[in-house]
């Protein structure tokens, strides 16, 4: 076999804020640390995140991380796992001075602390008032953290392959991940990475649905390649639809415009979240905004000639708050709905935006699958933090903020007990060639010539499956067509055929191997969905319009080999303080 | 009825050797599709011929992948409405920049002139238990700085550049470096103006302005630029 | 390498490079040259009117040190004596010559409008998109101002 | 120690000639305006007048200056483009090295002419 073959420390898959931040933390502890990325790091997913990071720094209003516990549990709909919670609640003060002090240049008080505004879902004093918890960078946090992570570990002379392409992770016998195989996008060639651990941190997938605010890059790599390595995905049933990606397009608009006061109109020009959420308003949690303006979409409310959306209004804050706060949301509205919001409401509707579930992981960061002896058993050497993990932080629905949040939280957790299992492993295992040869296969099968189903039209079929059978609302119906469709498309996915064979930068190969992990991620959502018979959170099945505890307060688990789903406890006792029971949930 | 768009688009792909081409498209536009932007249709193309090669990924103007000489101007495709470019909509890969394939270059050099001004802040002190203090004026001088998105659009519009690309900063990398410079919180401004004092790196500025012409987020590096020297100027007495 | 001259050179290395403008020159960035095309193509590269400006600041420039040593030749023949000031005279006096003469005044008219844009430039003045695309059109209007009124003073 | 790339280069040169470059710019912008405009509204007549005009002692000062600043302003000026231009550093030492002689035979010309011419 003459595949070229890398020996380091650790390799961390993805390049954005969780991949960097564990990379940081790794490179700082004197490891020789490798990141593959199949985008230059700042193309990242991570650099489109707007409104800000969450932490209880009580700059602006009085605040605890308790508090933001309360909120982030109750915002999960009770399906969050309340020690991961409370670990995150608690450093995240922490970090985010220490991100403060890496040069992240956030939005500053008069007295020179960060700046914190509102945003959905938190309250002060466990239910209570709004609370403002948001550090921002004006809009721009994730561009400002990302840019800031990747200077740092420039500085850290972290070992970067940019424009790589993880294809699979390279377990043992043992089942001990030693690795992964990688292609230079550049040069078409494949590469084996040998590391005493593996970092998979390759963020969301809501590019299985046709109208995202997700990036192109979005494909959920991570989620493909652990499912494939016979490892589970959680909670994929549970996507969040985020109230404003403008209409037509779904970019995002950050909710941080109506933390700074911006709210909702229909045709009539009537407030309706109003009717909705009458004390927390335009603020409530990002299920029900969504599941609202579905609900106004639905009787006829919707604006424009179509109906197809509601106005998001901002002209009232004045222009110098706009220009000052929200110069990114201004400058898309401007690209995208050709207006200026100063002066015109914006256009929104509700687009897929983020995948609460993914790869177990437990609050180190280590993958947790049921292979041997209990779901929380961990995957020697594999971990995973950010989007395509799912620790669980955001349960059944995440609260806005907390995103950056969990990257920052969870890729140096990974990355401190990385370097902690080093320490008690601290040889590389051998990789086999029948594990390359196996990973191989994923790569050669888009060698294959002659006609076939084209990439961009699976693609195409796929994501308008997904559309159509697992939305805002789901029904039984709906959902068991889906399932139908989906697993017929899977089975089609052996007929898709490639006509461009070349090697340099050949991007259509790339999409095409995008596809086949975009396909895991949907059958995982689907066959999730279509099972939970229950609502909760971003889960919203209009035949079983409740929650129900007794039967579904648990985490699903979707193994590839023969579809299987199985089901895990939440774990209900944070580490050091009362739990918080279920209950009923309104803002 | 639906409409048509004429493209030509610079083709080069190493493997199948040769030199490279301007090849023709020809794109339907349905009727009552949402406005389009430049990448949208160049999704479609793809969609036809797969061996079409591009960057993209953030598809909103914050990632800086796409960025490409359109009808020979520097603009990055996903916030370049189709409707605001004349057919036949010409696209070229970045200017003076190694052709990888088709639109894609190899921004390696890029990447290095930005390294090279050390873009990460600089500060000896011991860490403060909460944040290094700012005050809001001192944070608005990072506005119009910290923005950049890497798409190298200003850099391969600068003669400068084009000329002495490996001696040249360029103007994303001094901009970046004066990001720094004017961070209050930053303390090695001495160390970063002295390495900025030399005939190249930031002197072969002639404040021709392209760069900020072409910027497609409206920053401004001749400015900061302009800001550098007046530090240096203002360092002598 | 010949060119390669560190800090601690002598004087005549030093002169040397200050000379050829070339300093201890840092390794190249770019370490892997690969043949690989470049798109540089000026005539397909649309220039914003800064750059065009920028441009012409150049051509004029280069054009107004040529002329330099005539200039100085015809001042010294005009000072010499009566015999050389009336050659001077008469060598100017033809309407091709003093056409010459019209673009010269241009050509450093230009220069000197396009300078003081840059000097304006320099000192912050203007340094913005629009108000640098209007600066850049205005020295072009201002030659072209320039051109009528010199053309009226020197060819009537 | 291992000395770092970025320190290499620096010659603290940039800085000087940035701004030797824009000081004879005013000087020959201001002398050179005033010339062109006096010639144009008032053409010397007679070879009288003319020396009495160039050769006063203040216009003899200004005049030597003006070539001083044009004269440096062409040196960085045209080592400007060469360093642009002129990649082969053979055809560069020539070619720059044509350019400051030549410069320099102007300047003792000059020289000449305003010291020597009484």
């Amino acid at each position: 076999m003459g595949i070229a073959r890398r020996r380091f420390d650790c390799l961390v898959i993805g390049a954005g804020g969780g991949g960097l931040r564990a990379a940081l933390q790794l490179a700082q502890e004197d490891l020789h640390v490798a990141v593959v990325s199949k985008v230059f790091p700042t193309r990242s997913h991570t650099v489109a995140a707007q409104g800000g990071i969450n932490a209880a720094l009580g700059n602006a209003l009085p605040d605890n991380w308790h508090w933001h516990m309360y909120d982030t549990v109750k915002g999960s709909d009770y399906l969050g796992d309340q020690d991961a919670i409370e670990y995150m609640c608690r450093v995240a003060p922490r970090l985010v001075i220490e991100l403060e002090h890496y040069g992240v240049p956030f939005t500053r008080l008069d007295n020179g602390r960060i700046y914190q505004r509102a945003f959905g879902g938190q309250s002060q004093n466990f239910g209570g008032d709004q609370a403002a918890r948001t550090c921002p960078a004006a809009d721009r946090t994730g561009h400002a953290l990302l840019h800031t992570l990747y200077q740092q570990n420039m500085r850290a002379q972290t070992h970067f392959f940019d424009e790589y392409f993880a294809i699979d992770l390279l377990r043992d016998e043992e089942g001990f991940v030693v690795g992964a195989l990688v292609l230079d996008i550049e040069s078409g060639e494949p590469l084996v990475i040998e590391a005493k651990t593996t970092l998979l941190a390759t963020g969301g997938a809501c590019r299985i649905f046709r109208t995202s605010s997700n990036a192109m890059i979005n494909t959920g790599d991570g989620i493909g390649m652990a499912l494939r390595a016979g490892l589970p995905a959680q909670d994929m049933e549970f996507v969040q639809f985020h109230p404003t990606g403008i209409a037509g397009y779904g970019m995002l608009i950050s909710e941080g415009v109506r933390g700074e006061g911006g709210y909702l109109v229909n045709k009539d020009g009537e407030r309706f979240m109003e009717r909705y959420a009458p004390k927390a308003l335009d603020l409530a949690s990002r299920d029900v905004v969504s599941r609202s303006i579905a609900i106004e979409l639905r009787e006829g409310r919707g604006c424009g000639p179509d109906g197809d959306h509601v106005l998001l209004k901002v002209d009232h804050l004045g222009a110098d708050l706009i220009k000052k706060r929200l110069p990114g949301i201004r400058e898309s509205a401007m690209h995208f709905a050709g207006t200026d919001p100063c002066e015109v409401p914006i256009p929104v509707a509700p687009t897929a935006h983020y995948s609460m579930g993914g790869i177990p992981t437990n609050l180190h960061g280590q993958v947790v699958a049921p292979e041997r002896h209990g779901p929380e058993e961990a995957v020697p050497g594999l971990y995973a933090a950010g989007e395509c993990a799912c620790v669980s932080v955001h349960g059944a629905n995440r609260l806005g903020g907390n995103s950056l949040l969990d990257i920052i939280v969870f890729g140096r957790a990974a990355g401190e007990h990385m370097a902690e299992y080093i320490r008690e492993n601290p040889y590389n295992r051998p990789v086999a060639d029948e594990a390359v040869d196996r990973a191989m296969q994923g790569l050669s099968r888009w060698d294959r010539k002659g006609d076939g189903i084209s990439v961009a039209d699976m693609y195409d079929r796929m994501s308008r499956v997904m559309e159509q059978n697992c939305s805002v609302f789901r029904t039984e119906e709906v959902m068991a067509e889906g399932v139908k469709r989906i697993l017929e498309l899977e089975e089609q996915l052996e007929d898709v055929r490639l006509s461009d064979h070349s090697r340099t930068f050949n991007t259509a190969r790339i999409e095409a191997l995008e596809l086949g992990n975009l396909m895991e991620v949907a059958v995982a959502t689907m066959l999730s969905a279509a099972a939970r018979t229950e609502s909760r959170g971003a889960h919203s099945h209009v035949d079983y319009p409740d929650r129900d505890d007794k039967n579904w307060l648990k985490h699903t688990l979707y193994l590839k080999d023969g579809h299987v789903l199985d089901y895990k406890p939440v774990r209900m006792r944070p580490l050091s303080v009362e739990a918080f029971p279920p209950k009923e949930r309104v803002y | 009825m639906s409409t048509f768009r004429q493209f030509s688009i610079y083709r080069y792909d190493p493997d199948a050797g040769g030199e490279p081409r301007m090849q023709s498209y020809r794109l339907e536009i349905p009727d009552g599709s949402r406005e389009l932007m430049l990448l949208d249709a160049l999704g479609m193309l793809k969609a036809q011929d797969e061996s079409l090669a591009f960057r993209r990924s953030c598809r909103e103007g914050v990632c800086g992948s796409d960025g490409m000489n359109i009808n020979g101007r520097n603009g990055l495709a996903c916030i370049t409405p189709l409707r605001s470019i004349k057919d036949p909509v010409t696209l070229r890969p970045l200017p003076g920049l190694p052709v990888i394939r088709d639109l894609i270059v190899d921004m390696t050099q890029f990447y290095n002139q930005y390294r090279a001004v050390k873009p990460w802040l600089i500060n000896h002190e011991p860490e403060p238990e909460i944040e290094r203090l700012q005050t809001p004026a001192e944070r608005d001088q990072l506005d119009g700085l910290y923005e950049c998105i890497l798409c190298g659009c200003c850099s391969t519009a600068c003669p400068s550049f084009w000329w002495n690309p490996d001696r040249f900063l360029g103007p994303a990398a001094l901009l970046q470096s004066w990001r720094f410079l004017a961070d209050s919180r930053d303390q090695a401004t001495a160390e970063r103006l002295d390495d900025l004092e030399d005939p190249y790196r930031l002197f072969r500025c002639h404040t021709i302005m392209n760069c900020s012409d072409v910027c497609p987020k409206n920053l401004n590096p001749t400015k900061a630029i302009g800001k550098i020297k007046a530090a240096l100027m203002k360092r002598v007495g | 390498m010949l060119f390669i001259i560190n800090d601690n050179a002598g004087p005549i290395k030093k002169a040397f490079k200050y000379w050829l403008c070339v300093d201890i020159l840092p390794p190249p960035m770019n370490a892997a040259p690969q043949k690989r095309p470049v798109y540089l193509n000026l005539f397909q590269i649309r220039l914003p009117i800064g750059g065009m400006v920028s441009i012409l600041h150049r051509v004029t420039g280069v054009l107004l040190v040529l002329a330099l040593p005539l200039a100085v030749f015809l001042l010294q023949r005009s000072l010499e004596s009566a015999a050389g000031f009336a050659q001077v005279s008469a060598w100017l006096s033809p309407w091709p010559v003093r056409v010459l003469l019209l673009l010269l005044a241009l050509t450093f008219l230009q220069h000197l409008y396009s300078g003081i844009r840059h000097l304006l430039l320099d000192l912050d003045i203007g340094v913005d998109r629009s108000s640098s695309r209007n600066s850049a059109w205005l020295t072009l209007v201002a030659t072209a101002l320039s051109a009528v009124a010199l053309g009226w003073l020197i060819l009537a | 120690m291992k000395i770092q790339p970025q320190y290499i280069g620096s010659t603290r040169r940039g800085l000087g000639e940035w701004f030797a470059q824009r000081v004879s710019a005013v000087v020959a912008a201001a002398f050179g305006l005033y010339f062109l405009v006096a010639l144009c509204l008032a053409p010397p007549t007679d070879l009288e007048t003319w020396r009495a005009w160039v050769l006063g002692g203040g216009m003899r000062l200004a005049l030597g200056l003006f070539f001083a600043a044009t004269l440096i302003h062409a040196w960085i000026g045209m080592r400007s483009v060469f360093l642009d231009y002129l990649k082969p550093m053979s055809l560069r030492l020539v070619v720059s090295t044509a350019t400051g002689l030549g410069l320099a035979v102007i300047a003792l010309w000059v020289a000449a002419l305003l010291l020597g011419a009484v």
